[in-house]
Order: structure tokens, then sequence, then C-alpha cells
């Protein structure tokens, strides 16, 4: 029934839905709405919808017990510091960014009541008045200059420092106003300030034991590597707060453990599901799969300065002997999306669909060892657990290449310390990257010549201008043009192979409600705790 | 008087490791009448001890009792069931083993052991057992009597623990008591002592008892009857004096003649050998156990400055008790323990204090053999490798050579060839020690130390032994240096003997002079040796104060 | 006398603080050893070359590791166990709750296991040779071979997902009731008892037959004791020895090597704390976590050397 | 004792029925293990069927593991590296603990007291960091991997070896041998070594069981053993998830470890009279 509008999408429905949750009041919404250039009357319908959809009528109260599948001693709640997807979850419990990700990955605006840019070069952040950390303080621009700043000082460790650094200058025009700087343009700065690292600490806080934050939960009990627990925030910032009187959360590693203990209801949410174990809870009543491609993907990287990647016709003919369908069918059980060989994800509107995957081709994969002379050798191959199913991966590659005569030496290697000691060293190893909001940081990230991350140290000139440009543009349709062109590129020239995007599956009991799919990963991009409940 | 005890064509089989089944007793039979003591004489395999415990109705692991039958009081204790004998074992009959040292049980005060037997059939309450423990403890005139029994086995001395348990046997005062060899570990001062004890307790008790034994003399002083075993087999029965006196079979008659071995005939004029410089000369030895204290002695002093000389072929025989340190010199002399102070010369040569830095020639001419035939025997090789080492090692001989010398030492211990391809743990005591003999011949030594090598060992055995010796001093013109507490032994192959007590050497003398010996040590040492005389224990006249001043009960 | 077991005590003493302090020494070396130090591990996929850097300067990892091991060692007289590196929280507070915990565990397996070790072990001995004595011997080596993540895979199946009567989680901080504490414990419990009661009983049963040869048990046997009095009066005294030996040697194994017990149940003990320590190279967590394991071996066999030491009467 | 007419001879060797059977388990694995590769029906790293955790059907014996792949073939290659590797390990850790504990009793003293000290220091180091240091310092590879499980088992073997020698050591024979001037390695050969074989063969039983485990923890340190291969131990890990539905792929690899196992111990317990009379 849409049809009646003209440029009214799913996304903005769910745009609306989400206003609603977050508690906006009617006369917000009309003007959002009108905002969108909608009749006051279509308006009314639409809400209508919407608070339908929505009011699978949330239940207050009740405690929620959920387990996702990594927790060591390094746990932290610094969102600085974040690494592991259970400190997304801690961070996006007890504290809030400036925007968010909508389940379409359109930005919406959380601490941020606004933010505006004339050249995307200089951006002006607008605070919600009366917000208060869980210290009592309330929140004002101080706070956010510190907590942005914080990225740029070496001595912090921020995982994002890289990304922060486009950020020159970050200074406070009065109590509730940020004016944020950028080196180069970048109309993508809504979405950075979205991801999980970014979230608002108050001022001057430097011992995080405990989090101080704005969040939806206060946190009552933190130990690293064991658990957390956090209790409703009486008065939080959004109408109507939490639903969930305490939230605990807590890593079980062991993947059957993990759903075990969901079968036997000690926990009513275990966070990604190994492949494996999807017959146990297939056939349980009560329980419920919650998938998202979000866009994380295990990839094969063959560094093109060194050998065999340097090999003319090496990578292509690897991107030909690595059998996608059946990674797809039999490593991954059919949860996952076969790729082409780039990072931007269908889950984003910036996919170029008209990429397709390069064909299981033996005999011309052979060919191409054939020519770059290294049919027969034996090639090694790093692999870990440390990198989802790259081991399995690695193995359907080996047999294929047995079949053709090619050497493949798998070589598996301790989780422990791979990051530090093979990604991006060793000539022919697996990646696993998680889901990015934009291309412009996935690019800038993984594939730039000056790319933190170049996993297959890809360089073109070409590459790194058409990067550019698309980053001060703000007519999303060019921008999605030169996109599509540099996704060519990467699937072409680069030595990544990205067989496919993986399918996260979290499993939830039947009582847990409100749980929705997001762009930044798994569990409602780790935020889902301040918006789901528990039915009785 | 009626039966006590009538044992009827008794049978008892025995399973050897490899599977094979022997008789070990071939059909015995014999009565024990009331109040009569009978004691089982014979060498060791001779089933005396087997028969003594099918008294109980147990046979030991791996044997079985297989005929005949053992009727105690009326009851055969063979067909009873394990139950209704374990009724009677303890209160009925009861039993003293021959090495208490072994049958205490270390982690046990002595008094737990003594009265257990009433608790376990539970006969009478703590108290009443513990002041009947206390006064057995008296009739076996043990020291302190009140407080021995709060003491642990370790901590009293050998005499005393076969003393008490006679006490622990005799505690429910049973029928008949059985004696397993208790003296034979003893010294013959601390022998007399038990022995007097034993015989005035059972006197008084009126109980039957069975005495077993290799020991005539002891027997003699004991026992009422007499019945002597080879074999599995009774080859005579008869009352005490008649055995000792009119023994009717030729083995009895072997056994007597054993026991009195023939005086050593004195080798050519000492004063000969006096020219000669002496094979082996110890200077003022002292030596010992634990930390080294600040006069540069250790803690336990086991040997204190003791100096003798032995000149070459001639014997000496060092006699003296358990714990007076003859062990301990032959070890210095050996090198198995340094001295801390004194000189071992030997052969012309000062000797290194420890055997890893002698030479191996000083070491080959001065060999050693061990009291305890079994544990100085490797149990996981054959004889024939055993004694063959030593030729490769002194004599760097090859294979055959050493097979053929092999052979010619076993010939020499008067051992079957095929011996060789057997294990030590196959053979009997005479024959172990005999291969230990033969190992230290391997050497072609010039002195061989023998530290009690016979008293393991059944006399005739250990006769056959010292014959033995003789004849190869003959042929190989060798040295000994005679360790042992047995009086007689010494006599028989020694020239000289040094007395010695508490680590001293109180007495040094020519055998054969034992009459007149001028310390009272060991005028008490050669008065308390057993005769074959049945009169001798109730004659025998001891100085109480010498008893009280040496003797270790 | 008892000075004598005094003084081979101190001396048992002594020598365990040699091997501790060469244990920490040696966990160092290896640790340093190891690839990667905690700043590269901490950023991760972000450490890059200036990331790591800087972090490493902020948090003073530029002086040499012999010093910073030094410092850690001194520390440890003034009670001070350092900062562990991964998450700046005092390694105290790190350790102190999950070593409460591991103890709770490894004492009531201990309760548990040991008796029903001990008396397979001694009955087994006492009817050597018969079915039940070799139906014992069997399952003891069965029941070990079967991999530990196993069997506790398999009990929460039954108990947890199918029977529902326990928990599949250890929840250690919900304990308020005794019947709760059985419902927590129960699983790991098992679990780790199958893992640590075989040898247990294969050496008491060894130790006891060996004891049941010895005169005095035959001597007993002939005052007429019954079988079970000459194995639990007579034969069990004198083989305390190897036997606590044995148990010492097993307990040992219930500090640092439950990691998979702790893992499949959630239960926060100090073995996957040691665990986590070296995959972020803690350096102050791991050395203290590796302390802490040393002692409690050496804590053991020196106890057990002890025990036996004491309970032999020759000695005292 | 009688002898059980269950029992028969060889040679005046005899060994029980109990015995024999498990020689014929270990003797059976050993023989699989060396004719793996041409006895296998598919290719271990092959996926060679699209659903997981097959049933054992006629197709797949012992029906599929988590890929997809036959999981029969799997373990029977799997048997090269399980018995394989733990024999050989089993052998070095204890050769090496036995060799040093006879070393330690002989010799005595202060070089007792190091080795002592420092393998107990050995024996408190976690497993784990020890298999990482390797890992890192040597790099993985078979032998490597079978040195790895070698010393971490050593500490125990040489405890055990050094209680029972202490007490032969005490023995008049060996006495005599010193008093001849053997050096210390006769003593150790000849004089110890057969005197301590028989509990030091029932020892090397348990060791071996734990040796197995260990194996399948230590190959997803990275160490040894490397994929498509896999040993049992961790064929039962990677099939673990099949565990709740019965899936054969974790069943008959637990069965396999466990015959394995059992078959050891049931031979060494049960061996012949004259090589365990040699135990004092």
């Amino acid at each position: 029934m849409t049809d009646k509008l003209t440029n009214w999408t799913g996304a903005d429905d769910a745009m609306v839905e989400n206003a609603i949750r977050r508690g906006a009041t009617r006369r917000e919404l009309m003007q959002m709405l009108l905002a969108g250039g909608i009749a006051a009357s279509a308006g009314g319908m639409i809400l209508g919808r919407a608070t339908s959809a929505v009011a699978a009528t949330p239940v207050k109260g009740g405690s929620l017990r959920a387990a996702g599948w990594s927790s060591s001693t390094a746990d932290t709640l610094d969102p600085a510091k974040a690494s592991l997807s259970t400190d997304y979850v801690r961070c996006c419990a007890f504290y809030n960014r400036l925007t968010f990700l909508d389940k379409t990955g359109v930005p919406q605006m959380e601490l941020a009541e606004s933010i505006e840019t004339r050249d995307a070069k200089v951006w002006t952040v607008k605070l919600r008045k009366g917000v208060t950390f869980h210290s009592g303080k309330t929140l004002s621009s101080a706070d956010v200059v510190y907590s942005m700043n914080r990225h740029l000082d070496k001595a912090t460790g921020s995982k994002v420092n890289s990304i922060a650094k486009q950020m020159t200058e970050i200074k406070a025009i009065d109590d509730l106003t940020v004016q944020i700087t950028l080196a180069s343009p970048n109309a993508d700065l809504p979405t950075i300030l979205a991801m999980h690292h970014f979230m608002i600490i108050a001022d001057g806080t430097t011992d995080f034991s405990k989090a101080n934050g704005t969040g939806a939960f206060i946190c009552d009990t933190f130990e690293p590597g064991v658990r957390s627990v956090g209790k409703r925030n009486p008065n939080y910032f959004k109408a109507g707060g939490a639903h969930l009187d305490s939230f605990e959360f807590f890593g079980i590693p062991d993947d059957s453990a993990r759903v075990n203990a969901l079968l036997s209801g000690d926990i009513q949410l275990a966070a990604a599901i190994n492949p494996r174990s999807m017959r146990l809870i297939d056939s349980q009543p009560g329980v419920v799969q919650f998938k998202t491609t979000a866009g994380n993907y295990t990839n094969l990287n063959m560094r093109l300065d060194m050998s065999p990647g340097d090999k003319a016709g090496f990578v292509e003919g690897v991107k030909h002997l690595i059998n996608r369908e059946l990674i797809q069918k039999s490593a991954l059980r059919g949860l996952a999306e076969v790729a082409n060989d780039q990072p931007v994800s269908p889950a984003s509107i910036y996919h170029n669909k008209n990429l397709k995957p390069k064909a299981f081709d033996p005999d011309k994969a052979k060919a191409l060892f054939q020519k770059a002379g290294l049919l027969g050798q034996s090639i090694p191959i790093v692999a870990s657990d440390a990198a989802n199913s790259s081991i399995d991966m690695a193995m359907i590659l080996q047999q294929a290449g047995a079949d053709i005569g090619m050497k493949f030496d798998v070589q598996r290697v301790p989780s422990d310390g791979y990051w530090s000691n093979y990604w991006l060293k060793a000539p022919m190893h697996f990646g696993n990257i998680n889901p990015r909001p934009t291309p412009d940081i996935l690019f800038s990230l993984l594939y730039a010549s000056d790319a933190p991350w170049n996993e297959s140290q890809f360089k073109s000139e070409k590459f790194d201008r058409m990067l550019i440009e698309a980053r001060g543009l703000l007519d999303l349709a060019k921008r999605k043009e030169i996109y599509d062109d540099m996704q060519v590129m990467i699937a072409d020239q680069a030595g990544t192979v990205i067989p496919a995007y993986l399918t996260n599956v979290d499993a939830v009991s039947s009582r847990l409600k409100g749980l929705e799919a997001n762009p930044l990963g798994g569990m409602m991009g780790y935020a889902f705790a301040e918006y789901v409940w528990l039915e009785a | 008087m009626a039966n006590l005890v009538e044992i009827r064509d008794l049978k008892v089989e025995a399973t050897s490791d490899a599977g094979r089944v022997i008789e070990i007793i071939r059909g015995v039979s014999f009565d024990i009448a009331e109040g009569e003591i009978v004691a089982l004489i014979g060498e060791s395999g001779s089933g005396k001890t087997t028969i003594a415990l099918t008294l109980m109705g147990y046979a030991r692991n791996g044997c079985r009792i297989s005929g005949g039958s053992v009727s105690l009081d009326g009851r055969d204790m063979v067909r009873l069931s394990e139950r209704e004998r374990a009724a009677i074992r303890g209160t009925e009959v009861s039993y003293v083993p021959q090495s208490a040292a072994a049958a205490f049980n270390p982690a046990q005060t002595i008094m737990d052991q003594v009265v257990e037997i009433t608790r376990i059939h539970d006969l009478m309450p703590r108290a009443d057992a513990e002041q009947r423990a206390v006064s057995l403890f008296k009739a076996l005139n043990l020291p302190n009597p009140q407080s021995i029994g709060s003491r642990y086995p370790h901590q009293v001395s050998g005499g005393q623990l076969q003393r008490l348990s006679a006490a622990m046997a005799l505690i429910a005062d049973p029928k008949l008591v059985i004696f397993d060899e208790p003296t034979t570990a003893l010294d013959v001062t601390t022998q007399i002592e038990v022995l007097r004890a034993f015989k005035s307790v059972m006197k008084k008790g009126g109980m039957s008892g069975v005495y077993v034994s290799h020991d005539l003399a002891v027997v003699a002083q004991i026992a009422d009857r007499i019945i002597v075993l080879k074999g599995g087999e009774i080859q005579e029965v008869g009352a005490t004096e008649q055995i000792l006196t009119a023994p009717q079979h030729d083995y009895t008659r072997e056994l007597l003649s054993a026991f009195t071995p023939k005086q050593h005939a004195r080798p050519q004029a000492p004063t000969a050998a006096a020219r000669k410089p002496p094979l082996l000369d110890v200077l003022d030895i002292s030596a010992g156990y634990g930390p080294i204290q600040a006069d540069g002695l250790p803690l336990m002093r086991a040997l204190k400055s003791v100096s003798f000389r032995l000149e070459e072929g001639r014997n000496l025989g060092v006699i003296g008790e358990s714990g007076c340190g003859k062990s301990t010199l032959a070890r210095v002399i050996a090198g198995i323990l340094p001295q801390v102070k004194g000189d071992v010369i030997f052969d012309g040569r000062q000797l290194a204090r420890s055997a890893a830095h002698r030479q191996k020639e000083e070491l080959r001419k001065l060999q050693m053999v061990f009291q305890f035939a079994d544990t100085a025997l490797n149990p996981s090789k054959s004889i024939g490798d055993i004694l063959s080492r030593p030729l490769s090692f002194y004599h760097g001989m090859g294979r055959r050579q050493q097979e053929s010398r092999v052979c010619e030492l076993l010939d020499m211990v008067r051992l079957p060839r095929a011996v060789r391809h057997r294990r030590a743990s196959e053979l009997s005591g005479g024959q172990k020690q005999r291969v230990n003999l033969a190992r230290a011949l391997a050497a072609e030594p010039k002195l061989i130390l023998c530290d009690e090598i016979t008293s393991a060992l059944d006399t005739v055995v250990a006769a056959a032994i010292l014959d033995l010796l003789k004849e190869l001093q003959r042929e190989l013109g060798l040295s000994y240096m005679f360790i042992s507490h047995d009086l007689s032994t010494v006599q028989a192959i020694c020239d000289e003997v040094i007395v010695m007590y508490n680590g001293e050497k109180v007495e040094e003398m020519a055998t054969g002079l034992e009459e007149g010996p001028g310390h009272p040590y060991s005028r008490l040492l050669f008065s308390s040796v057993p005769k074959l005389d049945t009169r001798w224990l109730d004659s025998l006249e001891l100085d109480p104060e010498l008893v009280s001043a040496f003797a270790r009960r | 006398m008892n000075k004598h077991v005094l003084h081979l005590v101190l001396a048992r003493l002594v020598i365990a603080l040699i091997t501790l302090v060469i244990v920490s020494f040696t966990v160092f070396a290896a640790t340093v050893l190891l690839p990667g130090d905690v700043v590269e591990i901490l950023l991760g996929q972000a450490a890059t070359p200036e990331a790591v850097a800087g972090l490493r300067a902020a948090m003073h990892l530029d002086d040499p590791a012999i010093w910073r091991f030094l410092q850690w060692f001194a520390g440890i007289f003034t009670g001070d166990f350092g900062i562990s590196y991964a998450n700046n929280m005092p390694v105290a507070d790190l350790i102190g709750p999950r070593l409460l915990n591991s103890l709770k565990l490894a004492g009531i397996t201990t309760v548990f296991s040991v008796p029903i070790a001990l008396t397979l072990g001694i009955t087994a001995a006492m009817w050597r040779g018969s079915w039940f004595d070799r139906t014992v011997t069997v399952l003891s080596i069965g029941v070990v071979s079967v991999p530990e993540f196993m069997v506790a895979t398999s009990a929460v199946l039954v108990f947890a997902v199918y029977l529902k009567w326990l928990p599949a989680l250890s929840f250690a901080n919900e304990i308020h009731s005794f019947g709760q504490m059985l419902r927590v414990y129960a699983m790991p419990v098992i679990t780790l008892s199958f893992v640590i009661s075989a040898q247990m009983i294969r050496m008491t049963r060894a130790a006891v037959i060996e004891t049941l040869n010895t005169p005095y048990v035959e001597m007993a046997l002939l005052k007429g004791a019954s079988r079970s009095r000459l194995v639990l009066k007579h034969a069990l005294p004198n083989a305390i020895g190897p036997i606590v030996n044995a148990v010492a040697l097993s307990l040992s194994y219930l500090l640092g090597g439950v990691i998979i017990v702790e893992t499949i149940f959630n239960y926060p003990g100090v073995a996957k704390l040691m665990v986590d320590a070296v995959s972020t190279r803690d350096l102050p967590l791991i050395q203290t976590c590796a302390m802490l394991f040393c002692i409690v071996y050496l804590f053991l066999i020196t106890t057990a050397d002890i025990i036996a030491i004491v309970s032999n009467p020759r000695l005292k | 004792m009688m002898r059980s007419a269950t029992q028969f001879r060889a040679a005046g060797y005899s060994i029980n029925i109990v015995g024999l059977i498990g020689f014929l388990l270990v003797f059976s694995w050993a023989l699989v293990a060396i004719l793996a590769p041409w006895i296998i029906p598919y290719p271990i790293g092959e996926i060679v069927d699209f659903d997981y955790f097959g049933p054992i059907s006629d197709k797949f014996w012992l029906g599929t593991d988590y890929l997809g792949r036959d999981i029969l073939s799997r373990i029977l290659m799997g048997a090269r590296y399980t018995v394989g590797i733990s024999l050989i390990a089993v052998m070095i850790s204890c050769t090496l603990g036995v060799a040093l504990g006879m070393t330690a009793a002989v010799v005595g003293g202060w070089f007792d007291t190091i080795l002592s000290r420092f393998l107990d220091a050995l024996n408190s180091i976690p497993s784990k960091l020890f298999g990482l240091v390797v890992v890192a310092g040597i790099g993985s590879s078979i032998p490597v991997l079978i040195m790895t499980l070698a010393i971490i088992y050593t500490p125990g073997a040489y405890r055990f070896a050094r209680a029972l020698s202490v007490n032969i050591n005490t023995m008049d024979f060996v006495t005599v041998a010193r008093a001849r001037g053997e050096g210390t390695f006769f003593l150790i050969r000849s004089e110890i070594l057969p005197n301590i074989l028989g509990p030091v063969l029932a020892d090397l039983g348990l060791r071996f069981v734990f040796i197995v485990l260990l194996l399948s923890g230590l190959s997803f340190l990275g160490l040894g053993v490397q994929p498509p291969n896999a040993d049992w131990g961790a064929l039962v890990r990677e099939n673990i998830g099949g565990l709740p539905f019965g899936a054969p792929a974790v069943i008959f690899p637990s069965i396999a470890i466990a015959s394995l196992t059992i078959g050891v111990n049931l031979l060494i317990d049960n061996l012949p009279q004259k090589i365990r009379d040699r135990s004092t």
C-alpha cells in the first residue's frame, strides 16, 4: 500500500519504527515525515502501520542472560579498546553513540540531536538536552570532545585511531555544540560516528573497571573474562528506556556448550552459532534462529609483493580454483552468500549487484598455474581457528588443488597471537574482516595504497584517487557509481579471495522478542540489550 | 596323656612360577600330646615350617594342603571353613614367627599388636588384655614391662621383639604354640635369655608347643621330642635325649656331625709368617654413619680406632654380636664405606678410602662375599652372566674364554655346570652362597672378606661351605677375613680371632685359646654358645653382672 | 626423634622454595620467547606500527623484560603482584575470586573422588584377581581414555538438555543453599573425577597388594584376623606413603588442568585465567598464575612427602 | 595359585587370554596404521557427501563428519598419527625419564637434588604455555610434536623410576658391583634397569593414555598433525557438535581411542610372568 506515496521506502518505515522505539513523540515524528516531504494524511497512515509493527507490545521487566562466543581477561569497558563482540555488546548497553545505524544502514541520531555540514569537511554536532550519565553528571560538549580526542592519543591504544586521524579538530562551540573538522571532506561522518568505538564517555574518565555512560543499563558487575551485569537505567533519556530489569552477558567459547546452555534454558540468547550445530537447534521447539548477513567474511590473502602471489596468473588461478558453492554448502552449511572477491556486502546499498563471482573452473586454474610456472609446487597456506572456518576453506582448496596436481600445504597455527604473527605477514594466509558501515571505511582500511591492513599489498593510484573523490561527494548516486567500479577493480586486481559473506546466526529463546537485523553485525549490531524484551 | 594334635598322612603341594606342581610334604603323620613340646628339625626346604603352619590350617601363597588330616583338639583344620579356622587361630593355636622384626606391623604400637588377638576374637575388655600382656612381659622378663607396650617395634631390640612376639602368641593362652625358628635371628647372649623365658612360660602354662628349628643345640634345651625332617618326609622321631645320644637315622647323624666341625689345623709356624710383610694392615680405623661432627668423626660411630694385621695365607676371624661393627670393618676395607680416620694397607700399598678411587688391580685382589646370598645376586641375571662379569671386567676375557672359565669356577665351588643357565631365585641358599663365592674367586683375589657367609645357612650346608673354603685356600693360597657371630664357625677356619664389642676391638687371640679369654665380654660370648646337651641351659651359670653389662636384651 | 622429622620437613620446604624460584624464572623466559607482545595482541588487527609504539611507551613496556620481571619479583615480597597489562587491574583482584572458585571446585572434587578412588583401589586389591578387580582395572583405564570434553558434553546433554535436572553452566556466584551447590557442581565434579580417579585407583591397588605380601600381614592372618581387618588395619597404614603420593599427583591436575571443564561449564577459575594471560602475553598475570600453580603443585607433593614421613613411625 | 585353563604356554613365556586380547587390539591397530594409505575407501580430505554428520550407510561405513568427509577413512589414517606418535612419544619419555631416574638414584647427591628440582619445575609449567613456546620457537612438525609430548611426560616417568631405583640401589648386589669398581653406566644398565622393568612398563601404560589425549589438545595449538590429517582425539573434538544426535563421526573415534588405550593396558597388566617377575 506504499504505492500511493512517491519515494517512500521500507527504510523509511524502519526509520519511523525506530524513532517510535526510541520514544520519539508524535509531534517529532510528524516533523520528521514532513521533512521527508510527505503529506500529513499519508504520514498518519504510515505512523499507524509503524506503531502496529512495533506494537508486539513490549513487556517490562525480567532479566536476560546472553552469551557471546569470546571472552577473556582482555575484556574492556573502554570503548576505544573494544575489540571483541563481547566488548561491543557491553558498550552498547552502558554507553551511547552520537549516531547509530538503523537496520538499513542509515545513520540515525542518538546522543546527537542533529549533525550538519555544508562541505562535508566541517561538521556541527548538536547534542540532546538533559541526558545524564549514570554518575548523575549531565552530558555536555566537553564529554564529546574528550571522547573523540582519546582516539587520537596513542597512549589510549584506540582501535579506530586510523579512522579518527581524519578529525583534525574537535572543539566545543557551546555547552551542547561540538564542531568536528576533517582533514578532507567525508560525507560518511555520521556513519563513522555510529561505530562502536565512538561511544561517548564522561569527560576525564580514565578508570574503566566500571562503566559510567549514558546507556540504558547501569553497570552493576564487571569481571573481565567472566561476566558483566547491568541494571536498568531508571532515568534513561529515551522515553520508556530499556524493557529488561537486568541484563547479564558473558562468553562461552565452546560452541556446543553455548548451544546446550540455550537448550537447557540457562541463557536466552546464544550468539554466533556454528553451522555444525544448526541441526541441533533446527529440531528444537522454543528456539528461534536469528540470521543476519552483515557482511563479515573470511578471506584468503595472497600478498602481491611476495611469491607465489607476485607470479602473474597465480592469484587469478586461485580465484578460479576456490569452490565457492562447496564452501557455502559444506563448510558454512548454507549460512553464507557466495561472494565475488570484494568487501562490500549485499547488506550495503553500495553493493555492486552486477559483479558476478568467478566460476569454479579447475582446468582454467590449472592453465593459469602452468602459466605462472607454479604447477606441482608445494605452496603453504596459513590458516587458524582465529579466522572463522578458514581451516575448512583451506582444506577445500587443498583438495581441489590435489585434483589438478597443485600441492597446497595447509599450516594450522594457534589462534593465539594469530593477528600479530601471521595475518598480513605470511605470503598466503587467511583474514577475517568484521562488517564496516561504509565502503569508504572498508576501502581505506583494506585496499588504499596506504591502508593499514592492506592484506594483499594491493597498490593503485587510480583506486586511491577514486576513493578520495567519492568520499567528498554528497550525491549518493554518483558515489555508488564510483564504488561499483572500485569493487570491480578489487575483484579483478587485488590478491584477496572473498569466497562468501558469512551469515551470522544467533539462537534465541522464543520468549525473547524485539530482535532485528542490523548492518553492524549480529545481535542487532550488538545493541540488542536495550531493545529486546522477555515474554513470560 | 591324650593327644592334642594328630596329623595323619599330611600332603602339601606347591605351584612354581613356571606352573609346575610339586609335592613338598609327602604324607607326614605324628602326634603331639597335651603339654608336650615337639621340635621339628631339618634344613631349609625340609618342610618343617610348612608342616607347622598346617596346624593352623594355613598354607603359604602358592601352596595348598592336598591331602591328609590335621586334627587339633578333635577338629580337622584341613576341612574347616576359612571362617572357622579364623576363629581357632590365635585362641587355640598361635604362632611365634621366625623374624619378629618383620612380623610386627611397623605402623602400630607393640601393645596394640600384642592384645590384637583378644580384640579380634573379643575375649576380654582391652584393659584386662593389657593387664595380662604386662604380666606376660614380666614373665618373659622384658625390661620395664609397664611402658614397653607403648613403643613402636623399631624402638626395641631384636631379642625383646622376639619375646614380645611370644607374648603376642600367648595372650589368649592357647592350647598349642608354634615357634618358628624364634631365636635364629638373635645373638647368642640374647638367645639364652629368650630360650629361658620361653621354656619357663610354656612349662608354667602347661601348653603344648611345636618348635621349628635347624639348630639341634637350641632344640635340645627346650623340646621333649624331636622329629627330624628331610625333603618333606619324616626321617626319625625320638625323645630329645635319644636323638642326641643314640641317633638311628644316618641323616640325623649327619646333622649331629655337622654341628661339631673339626677344629682348623694350624698351618706352619707363626714365626715363619711373622717375617713376611702383612698382607693386610689395618691402622687405627674409625668409621661410621651420619653427618661429620666437629671432632671430625661421624655422628654414629660404628668403628672406634680398630687396628690389626693379617699375614698372607692365614685366616683372621672377626667375632662379635650384631651391631658390634664387624661388618662395617669389612665394608671399610672393601672401600664400600670410606673411613674417616686411619689407613688400610693391602699387599704393601695404601688403599684409597673409597673403592671408586682404587685401582682395578687393588680391587681385584681383594674381594668380598656378603651374608645374604640372595640379595647379593641380581635376580634378573643368569648365574652365567653374574660369574662372567668379573672375568671380562678384571681379566678382559672373551666370550668363549668366559664360558669355559665359568664352568671351571662352578666346578671349583662344587656346583653343576647346568646352573649357569638358571637364575638365582631357582637356587637353594647354599647354592647361592657358592655362586657368591665363585664370583669372588673369578677375580683371582689374594684376600676374601667373608661377611657372615654361613650364618644364613643350615648347619650341614654351612659345614660344607667351610670345607670348601679350606680346600680353596689350599689350592689357591688365599687368605680369608672371616666375620661371624658364631664361634664354632670361626674356630673351624681361622688362625687368629679378634673379638669386637660396640665398635672396638676388645681382644685378639689365637683360636683354640677360647678357654681362657682375658676380656670378660669374650668370656660371656663364648660361654653363651649352646651345647648339644639337654641340661646345658638349666645348668648354665652366667655372671649376672656380665649379662647386664653386655647382653643386649 | 621428632626433631628428626622437623628437620626432614624443613628440608622439604626449603627445596620447594628453590623450585619455586626456578619455575617463575623459567615461565618468565618462556613467555618472553613467545612472539608478539601484549600491545600487539591488545590492538589485534589495529596493531599498526605507530599505534604499537605509542601504546608500548604509554604502558612502560620499553624497559627490558628482565628488569620488569625483577620488579615484579621484588613486588611479591611486599604482597604486590603487579598490574595486569591487559586491563590495568591489580593482578591480585583478578586472581582472588577465581582462585577461590578453583579451590572450591578442586576441594569438592577431592572430597568426592578421593574416597571413591581409594575404596575402589583397596577393594580391588582385597579381592585381587577376582572379576571385580579386573572390571575396576579395565574401567579405570576406559574412563580416562575418553576425552574430557566428550565426557563433559555428554553429561550436559543428558542431565541439562534432555533431563533438565541440572544447569548446563555452573554459576559459581549463585550458590545460596547446599542444594544449589550440588546442582551447580555436580557435572564439573563428575567430569573431573572421571579424569583423576584412574591413577589413584591403580596406585592404591598396587600399594596395598605390595603390603599384603608382608610377614606382618601373614602374622595378623595367623591371629585369626578377617580379610577386611588385614587390609584396613595392617596393610593400609603401611601403604599410605605411595598412596598419598599418587593422590597428590592426581590432585595437582585440578588447578591448572581443568581448563576444558572451566570452558564447557563456563566456570570462572584460574586455569582459564592463565590461558587468557598467555594469549595476551600478560606477563604479571602469567607469572602470578604460574607461581600459583607451582605453589599448589609443590604444596601437594611436599605434603605427600611429609605425610609419608610422619605416617612412618620409624622416623618418629 | 593354580594355572587357569584359559592360559596357554609358549617357550617358557606364557600370557593369559586377557593379555592376548590386549595384544591383538594393539597389534591390529598397529597393522592399520601401517596399511592405512592402501585401505582407506576415500581420500581423507575429500568431501564425499553434501550431508554432514551422515549416518552409517553402505557407502560410508562409519558415516561422514562435519564437512561430509568419510569417517572410516579418517579414522584409519588417524591411526597412523595416534598410534605412531603416541607410542614413540611414550617410549621416549619413559626411556628418558627412567634413564635419568636411575642415574639420579645411583649418583645421588647434588646431581639428584638438582635434577629432581628441575623436573618438578618443568612439571608445574602448564602444557599449553609449553606447547605455544615450542610452536613459536621451533615451529611445528611431527618430530617436534613427539618431542614436546615426550618432554611434557618425562618428569612423571622420572619421579616413578627414581623411587623404584632408590630401593634397588640399596641391594647388596649393587654394592658388590660398586665394590668391584663398576662405572655408573654399568650399574644402571645391568644391575638396576632389569629389576625395575616390570613396574616401569605398567606405568608406561597409563602414561600412554594421557599422551593419546594430550595429542589432540596440542594439535589445536597448531602443533604437529596438520589438516587434512587428524589424530583420533582431534576427530572427536572437531565432530563433538554431532554428539547431541549421536553422530557416528564422534562416537567411533572415541571407541577407537578407548580400544587402543585399553588394549595397551590389558597387554601390559598381563605381560608374561617372566617379564613381570623382574619387578621387585
